[in-house]
């Protein structure tokens, strides 16, 4: 019965995923991408992984909905108003999927799963905090940083509006005295936005 | 046998407490009442200029679904929930993470520019407006080491975490109406881009969309009282008496506080929610913390 | 499997519902145009929308996959006690490093 | 007559108004009233209340409005004299009890032709060619806040808006929900003194900031009784003569009225945020909107 669930979970998550390039529109394609990700993350409910399953549900549907606003932000005809073919470069394309699919296969294939069975009653959730907060703390705690530096990263790389001034003007402090150079250190050459006063 | 009762508690729960909220609404907030609604149903529907169809109709239904998804986890008696899922505030905010999705399709579909506009400033406000929610979910999770609702209300015989997670009611009162599109945080439907994403609506999807609406309030004010409330539990009445009860109040306290705050244009929401909400649900998890230990 | 099976049944019955309630409508041309109050568009209104906060979005996914870590961790966080208790005030350290950072850049307004 | 239709004849009325020259303070009054319920769009409503004699210039904008209002409609006309209220509850116990249904006015084609055209029939060729479904696509152009080169959308709104005053024709241009350029291509319609009303203005920026309720609360001479209202309106927002729209707004509350000369909307509105152009329109007497307000 659970082979059977999962089975179909499968198929509807290759489904929709599949109807991520068959589909016109922008907002459509996110979305079939988010299902898939809903079928997968309801294989993991019935895998006894209810908080992971559960999570992954919950973040794709975020991050889905961001991916969303940007696809329609930056492409052409993003309402598919115009029928269009949502692949490109078809060659390359499909040998690249057929490689990624083998590659997966043979990871899947020679990778040695846990024969053991989780016991009915196992507070999975529980284990999984113990671990963040016991043997996998440095993974833990490495992820926070990494994604702090994520969001620095992401806030200095599209963000106009700077401390300074905007972006496209340097965003150069203002001087230690009046009228003076710029505080903090100087960028070295090659910078393309200088400003000689 | 117990499951199928307390299916049919969920539904029931949902659909007279649709009725309710609406009777509510029309006597505290000044919205259409039940009347209103039969009156949309009966209008005739519009299609506007190349919609997308399929999400247009599918919004108000996947609305109405995640209001039902969301009451399953709430236990009705001490320990007994439809879904008592060691996940279980993790389903709630999977459910609020979806109505953003939803209430984005619902305006995006119709390919008009208010609807439009009124979406993409649901998503600018209601994905930050959710982070204030999971502080207070991830809270309530603490003093009962368990992320089951069952468990949160077990952990609150003592003292209802009202007491002992004071910041904890007002923080998810901006989740509950960010999530039922109300008051300060209505940012879908504003009067002045003439309704926003229900802009181009009329008849029975209109009508639809406002009875999902409701439902959520509903649904969000059961979670409410389980969070906070203590849920099922109280002395005498039978538990879900009590839950009906509590969330009857919390459904009157959203309605009665959503009509009477005034709603900033969004670029000052924004702002608030990152520089204020988030702030103080920092406090409000270090206190439970603290007071958990 | 309850819960996935307790889910797929609303979704299901709530999709039945409304493919019945709210049947394929059809609108004559003048009923179907956008409302803007009498006026007219020049276009179609899909088009690539410019959304303002879009650097706050990009800080929001980082937050939120940040929070996902904290669910885990309140389930034992009275069980490990203090060192529970240091972990959330890294955290929150971090997170706050985050807001304060993007506060300050003045990402959380309309660009 | 069914269960459910007798249910929705005990429903407020649900009227889209189409205001002329002379009634708008009459109308906002009226539309208070329990029996009635202001539709904010006429997808909403059931009954176009067109008040007043809509001059020539907004009589295809009129018809426009009547025919977006969904079937079973009716119009109901008032000059101002009468009780428009009685009239307008029999006109939707009529529509209720199966009362023919207004038909479109205006003639059942596209905006521009498409049928047929393009690869697919769609009307559209290329990406972003042709007039798909009837309308061209937005194409790019500058923006003024952080100047990513992204579409813009071209309407022109009003003259029955409900967010701006009746008569109010703006051609809008919008990147986002900011607008990039506006030209007035039409001013509000003349109003009786009583629309520069302090508390028709309140009332009027009330809706607005989400407060339908204290919005009539006002109008009726009453309080508010509502929190954060001049906290929401952000500061420094439009200002004319020295005062913001906070500024305008607690003056109104507080009961004063006020002077303001004719702004400039061309210059004052771009690089707002929708939301903040109409709060800030709101905050404006009518009366400095109007023909020789504008024309001056």
């Amino acid at each position: 019965m659970t082979d059977l669930v999962i089975a179909a979970l499968c198929l509807f998550a290759v489904w929709t995923g599949w109807r991520v390039f068959r589909v016109d529109s922008m907002v459509r394609a996110s979305f079939s991408l988010m299902l898939s990700f809903v079928a997968v993350g309801a294989v993991g409910v019935v895998l006894s992984a209810p908080y992971i399953g559960i999570a992954t549900i919950f973040m794709m549907a975020v991050e889905m909905m961001v991916m969303a606003i940007f696809m329609v932000m930056f492409m052409m005809n993003p309402a598919g108003l115009n029928p269009m073919v949502m692949v490109h470069q078809h060659r390359v394309a499909a040998v690249a999927g057929g490689l990624a699919f083998a590659g997966l296969a043979a990871a899947v294939l020679a990778a040695d799963p846990p024969a053991a069975r989780v016991a009915t009653g196992t507070d999975t959730v529980a284990a999984l905090g113990h671990e963040l907060l016991g043997p996998s703390m440095l993974i833990f705690e490495t992820a926070g940083v990494t994604l702090l530096a994520t969001m620095v990263g992401a806030v200095i790389l599209s963000s106009r509006r700077g401390r300074f001034g905007p972006a496209d003007d340097g965003s150069r402090p203002p001087g230690l005295e009046p009228g003076g150079p710029p505080a903090g250190r100087q960028p070295e050459g090659g910078g393309g936005h200088h400003h000689h006063h | 046998m117990i499951g199928a009762l307390l299916l049919l508690a969920v539904a029931a729960t949902l659909a007279a407490g649709t009725l309710l909220a609406a009777w509510l609404d029309r006597r505290l907030a000044g919205g259409g009442g039940i009347a209103s609604l039969a009156a949309d149903w009966l209008a005739g529907p519009v299609r506007t200029e190349a919609p997308d169809d399929m999400n247009r109709r599918l919004a108000p239904a996947w609305y109405l679904a995640l209001a039902a998804a969301g009451l399953c986890v709430v236990p009705f008696a001490p320990g007994h929930a439809a879904i008592d899922s060691p996940a279980g505030i993790a389903i709630w905010g999977a459910c609020e993470a979806l109505t953003v999705v939803v209430v984005f399709l619902h305006g995006w579909s119709p390919n008009a520019p208010f609807p439009l506009i009124g979406a993409y400033r649901y998503a600018a406000i209601g994905l930050p407006a959710m982070l204030p929610s999971m502080f207070v979910l991830i809270a309530a999770a603490l003093p009962a080491e368990s992320l089951s609702l069952v468990a949160i209300v077990d952990s609150q015989r003592g003292a209802w975490n009202v007491l002992r997670q004071p910041l904890g009611l007002p923080l998810f009162a901006v989740a509950i109406l960010s999530l039922t599109l109300r008051g300060p945080m209505d940012y879908a439907d504003g009067a002045d881009i003439a309704g926003g994403t229900s802009a181009e609506e009329a008849g029975p999807a209109r009508a639809l969309w406002q009875a999902a609406r409701l439902a959520m309030l509903v649904s969000a004010c059961a979670m409410a009282a389980t969070l906070f409330l203590g849920g099922p539990l109280g002395p005498v009445l039978p538990g879900p008496v009590w839950l009906w009860l509590k969330t009857a109040g919390m459904m009157a306290a959203i309605l009665a506080l959503g009509a009477r705050i005034a709603r900033p244009p969004p670029a000052r929401m924004l702002g608030l929610v990152w520089t204020v909400l988030l702030p103080l649900s920092f406090l409000h998890l270090l206190i439970s913390g603290v007071i958990a230990l | 499997m309850t819960t996935l099976v307790i889910l797929s049944l609303w979704t299901a019955l709530a999709a039945f519902a409304a493919s019945r309630a709210l049947p394929e409508a059809a609108s004559t041309a003048p009923q179907a145009a956008p409302f803007l109050g009498g006026g007219t568009p020049d276009t179609h209104a899909w088009s690539r929308y410019h959304f303002r906060p879009y650097t706050m979005t990009l800080v929001f996914v980082a937050f939120e996959m940040e929070m996902m870590f904290m669910y885990p961790w309140a389930v034992v966080f009275v069980s490990e006690g203090p060192k529970a208790l240091a972990e959330m005030g890294m955290f929150l350290a971090i997170l706050s490093v985050g807001l304060l950072y993007g506060w300050r850049e003045g990402v959380f307004a309309w660009e | 007559m069914s269960h459910l239709a007798r249910l929705a004849a005990t429903a407020p009325a649900p009227v889209f108004a189409a205001i002329g020259p002379g009634l708008a303070p009459a109308v906002e009054r009226l539309l208070a009233r329990p029996g009635l319920r202001r539709a904010a769009t006429p997808r909403e409503a059931a009954l176009l209340l067109v008040a007043g004699a809509i001059p020539d210039r907004a009589a295809g904008a009129l018809d426009r409005v009547h025919d977006q209002v969904p079937h079973p409609r009716r119009t109901v006309r008032w000059d101002g004299t009468g009780d428009i209220e009685r009239a307008l509850l029999d006109a939707r116990a009529d529509l209720l009890g199966g009362g023919e249904s207004a038909p479109d006015r205006r003639p059942d084609a596209p905006p521009a032709p498409w049928r047929g055209k393009g690869d697919h029939g769609q009307g559209g060729e290329g990406m972003m060619g042709g007039t798909p479904y009837g309308r061209p696509m937005a194409m790019t152009g500058a923006d003024i806040r952080d100047g990513l080169q992204l579409d813009r959308y071209t309407a022109r709104v009003g003259p029955f808006a409900p967010m701006l005053p009746p008569g109010l024709v703006l051609e809008v241009t919008l990147q986002g929900d900011v607008i990039v350029a506006v030209e007035v291509q039409a001013p509000a319609f003349d109003q009786p003194a009583e629309a520069d009303a302090p508390d028709l203005v309140a009332a009027r920026m009330l809706r607005l900031l989400g407060l339908p309720g204290a919005a009539d609360r006002v109008a009726a001479g009453g309080r508010p009784r509502a929190a954060g209202l001049l906290r929401a309106v952000p500061p420094g927002l439009v200002p004319v003569g020295g005062r913001d729209a906070r500024d305008r707004l607690a003056g109104c509350l507080a009961g004063r009225s006020q002077e303001i000369e004719p702004p400039d909307l061309a210059a004052l509105l771009p690089g707002l945020e929708w939301a903040e152009a109409m709060l800030a329109l709101a905050s404006l007497p009518p009366s400095s909107l109007a023909q020789e307000a504008l024309a001056a």
